[in-house]
């Protein structure tokens, strides 16, 4: 059971590291997106204060979003996901594998970058900490939500603005308590139930997703 | 497999799950709603428009509470049948539950775009915006999005059978996330003060104003009941297309 | 007589506004091999994706050991080898790690063998190169190099589902494939196959057309 | 009843705009909901004639 997961992980992240330029993508989008708001809006300290949290995880959540279109799609082109779903092991494994290969390709560096940025909006330093929790807590969900839209996606020649439909009406309750979390702490406020509702969203995802995911896989597979 | 269900439902249940039952039954059952329907839309609205008090703080901008009520009634609770069925043609890949679902999606998405509009025209004259962040409108938005994934999934995909599937999957992760959805966009809400006063929430409503609403509300119920038939009976005619009863249909 | 190992009943399919087989029913023993016949597009690769479970269009019953295919996914993928028409090899991945990989999530395929695999499929000199810089022949033959993994001892009530195997194989690579699947058949083994030439093997093989 | 005249009851106290505008809207929606399904009916029918006389001719 566990044995197909490791195999999985292992060979995911084997071949993001072969391809190592395509990891900084995500990375420069959210750089750059994150610099199109003092530039777009107004550089004025207080006023980016403000805007950081929200922009912060919004970009984050893009970042995210736009690196879902390859997660099944080499596999399906290639045939190996059809030998994954004939593989005795549980499918369930290789979805949780697949979403947990996403989110340490893009959504932990996302996250590790983010205090940097936080910086560049001028968010208050005692809010970085909370930012980069709420993060921790907060992309995992995203990817494993985001995997399901993938999973349905991966047979259509023109996946990449579908899944943003289909995913994004259900990124928003992460959103605002990720985004609520910073808020709060920017307001010296108790953030602690934020962490929660995040860690509880978390793991219901992590629970119930891989059951969507892997019933999409075969139904894309089937067609 | 079947033989295994057979137990389990009673035996309409069986009836309705083959396309051409289903296609006869429905057939048998329009007629009566379709007259149901346009008997308590037009009592109701008579009613509402004509013999309905005005509301003391709101005037008779209240009155389009009888379809802005009715039309968010509607759009949540179709998208729970449409999940529903989802559920039952994937669990037991059954044809008729896909073609429910499918034909659910387009009604849900204009119950919810009509909440929206008198929702916000509704806020003119009470907050004196068009749009206002309020909890109930945010989260119809949110709804109205969700259907128009499912809509686009099924017209991403070429084979209806794959089409059907996919879109029964992205409804059922829709519905779980519906609750929480509401949740966390109520307590956004009140985290951000916006509108102090929301529409549709009245102390006991005396019944002269309820009385119209609840005939209202049956109203658009019967109307979905018509049009999910009638969108139904398309759909079995679209996909039974080799079947031999088919063609008594057509000649 | 012992239910089959494999039973096709009352099989409908059709794809694009085309019906493929209108109730297709046939009996696989053990042991047997079943040669596909047909001409393109007369639904060879469609059924056997449907055997394996790939492809859900259709109506009618597929049973293994008279079980329907759903209720026992687990065994009966745990005892199917598919060789699909996509060479289902990882570019990035050197040729040993692509059947490593396979041998960890096909539990029925012996990681220990992997070396001998390679060497039976004659790619001894590019074990350690990647897979992009392997030509189209050789990539199909990293795949078929999992039929030499099988594990022997596990012959009995597996099936080897292999679609096209002998395409962009040189002369004796379909020698040692034939022999390959004699002997696995010899051992208990099943195996449905497609192909366009006509096979050395005659013992044991029945021909399905699927044109008429 | 609640209206004197019917210039009042278009009038509603001010609000007509709205509440007009809003039953209008719904009306329009709901009436497409009817009429685009009946319209695929007439098409369905159409093309399955079509394909079935088709057929025939092979035959």
């Amino acid at each position: 059971m566990l044995r197909i997961f490791w195999a999985e992980l292992a060979k995911d992240l084997l071949l993001a590291f072969r391809r190592r330029g395509d990891l900084l993508n995500p990375l420069l989008f959210f750089a750059m997106v994150i610099a199109l708001f003092p530039l777009g809006v107004s550089p004025a300290a207080d006023f980016l204060t403000q805007l950081a949290p929200g922009v912060l995880w919004v970009c984050a959540l893009l970042a995210a979003l736009l690196s879902l279109d390859n997660l099944f799609k080499s596999d399906y082109e290639d045939g190996t996901l059809e030998q994954l779903l004939l593989s005795s092991e549980s499918t369930y494994m290789v979805a949780i594998a697949k979403s947990l290969a996403h989110w340490l390709t893009t959504g932990l560096p996302l996250t590790l970058l983010a205090p940097l940025f936080a910086m560049m909006l001028f968010l208050p330093t005692d809010a970085i900490p909370v930012l980069v929790i709420s993060l921790l807590l907060g992309t995992p969900t995203l990817s494993m939500i985001g995997a399901i839209a993938a999973a349905l996606t991966v047979g259509l020649k023109k996946g990449g603005m579908l899944i943003s439909l289909l995913v994004l009406p259900l990124y928003i309750p992460v959103l605002i308590f990720g985004a609520s979390a910073v808020q709060a702490s920017v307001q010296q406020l108790p953030v602690n139930a934020y962490f929660a509702i995040l860690g509880a969203m978390l793991a219901l995802s992590i629970v119930l997703a891989p059951f969507a995911i892997s019933a999409s896989l075969r139904i894309s597979v089937s067609n | 497999m079947a033989t295994t269900k057979k137990q389990i439902m009673p035996k309409w249940f069986y009836l309705m799950a083959s396309p051409k039952g289903c296609y006869q039954i429905t057939g048998k059952l329009l007629p009566t709603f379709s007259v149901l329907s346009i008997l308590l839309l037009a009592i109701g609205l008579v009613w509402a428009l004509l013999f309905a008090p005005q509301d003391y703080q709101q005037g008779n901008s209240f009155r389009i509470i009888y379809i802005h009520v009715p039309a968010a009634i509607l759009a949540q609770s179709i998208y729970f049948t449409m999940a529903i069925a989802g559920a039952i043609a994937i669990v037991w890949n059954m044809k008729v539950a896909d073609m429910v679902a499918y034909s659910c999606a387009p009604i849900g998405a204009s119950m919810a775009l009509i909440a929206l509009f008198t929702g916000a025209i509704w806020g003119k004259p009470t907050w004196g915006t068009w749009w206002e962040w309020d909890a109930r409108l945010t989260s119809m938005l949110i709804l109205l999005f969700l259907y128009f994934g499912v809509m686009a999934l099924y017209s991403a995909m070429d084979k209806p059978e794959t089409a059907g599937k996919a879109a029964a999957i992205l409804s059922i992760v829709g519905l779980v996330n519906i609750p929480i959805i509401k949740y966390s966009v109520d307590w956004w809400n009140t985290l951000h003060q916006s509108a102090t006063f929301k529409l549709t929430e009245k102390p006991a409503m005396p019944a002269e104003m309820w009385l119209p609403l609840l005939i209202m509300v049956l109203g658009f119920y019967c109307f979905f009941a018509v049009n999910l038939m009638m969108r139904l009976r398309n759909e079995i005619l679209r996909r039974e297309k080799r079947a031999s009863w088919i063609k008594d249909v057509i000649n | 007589m012992l239910t089959p190992l494999l039973e096709i009943s009352e099989l409908y399919c059709e794809r694009d506004e085309r019906v493929l087989f209108d109730n297709l029913s046939f009996k696989v023993q053990q042991g047997e091999i079943i040669h596909l016949k047909g001409c393109n597009g007369s639904g060879k690769t469609s059924l056997l994706r449907i055997v394996c479970g790939l492809y859900q269009g259709y109506e009618g019953d597929v049973l293994y050991k008279g079980q329907p295919l759903a209720s026992v996914r687990e065994q009966f993928n745990g005892s199917l080898l598919y060789l699909g028409h996509n060479v289902s090899v990882k570019q990035g991945l050197t040729l040993t790690e692509n059947l490593r990989w396979y041998a960890k999530i096909q539990p029925q395929l012996d990681e220990a063998l992997i070396d001998f695999a390679i060497e039976q499929v004659g790619l001894k000199n590019y074990a350690d190169v990647y897979c992009q810089n392997l030509s189209a022949g050789q990539k199909r033959r990293v795949n078929l190099a999992r039929l030499y993994m099988h594990k022997n001892q596990q012959y009995q009530h597996s099936i080897w589902i292999l679609d096209e195997p002998f395409t962009a194989i040189d002369v004796d690579g379909v020698a040692s494939l034939e022999s390959k699947i004699l002997e696995y058949v010899k051992g208990g083994g099943t195996v449905i196959l497609t192909t366009h030439q006509l096979l050395e093997i005659k013992e044991g093989v029945r021909c399905i057309n699927l044109d008429d | 009843m609640q209206f004197e005249s019917l210039t009042q009851f278009f009038y509603m106290g001010g609000h007509g705009l709205y509440v007009w505008l809003s039953f209008a809207l719904t009306f329009i929606v709901l009436a497409l909901n009817v009429l685009q399904p009946w319209l695929d009916k007439k098409s369905i029918l159409v093309t399955h004639r079509k394909r079935m006389q088709r057929e025939s001719i092979k035959k």
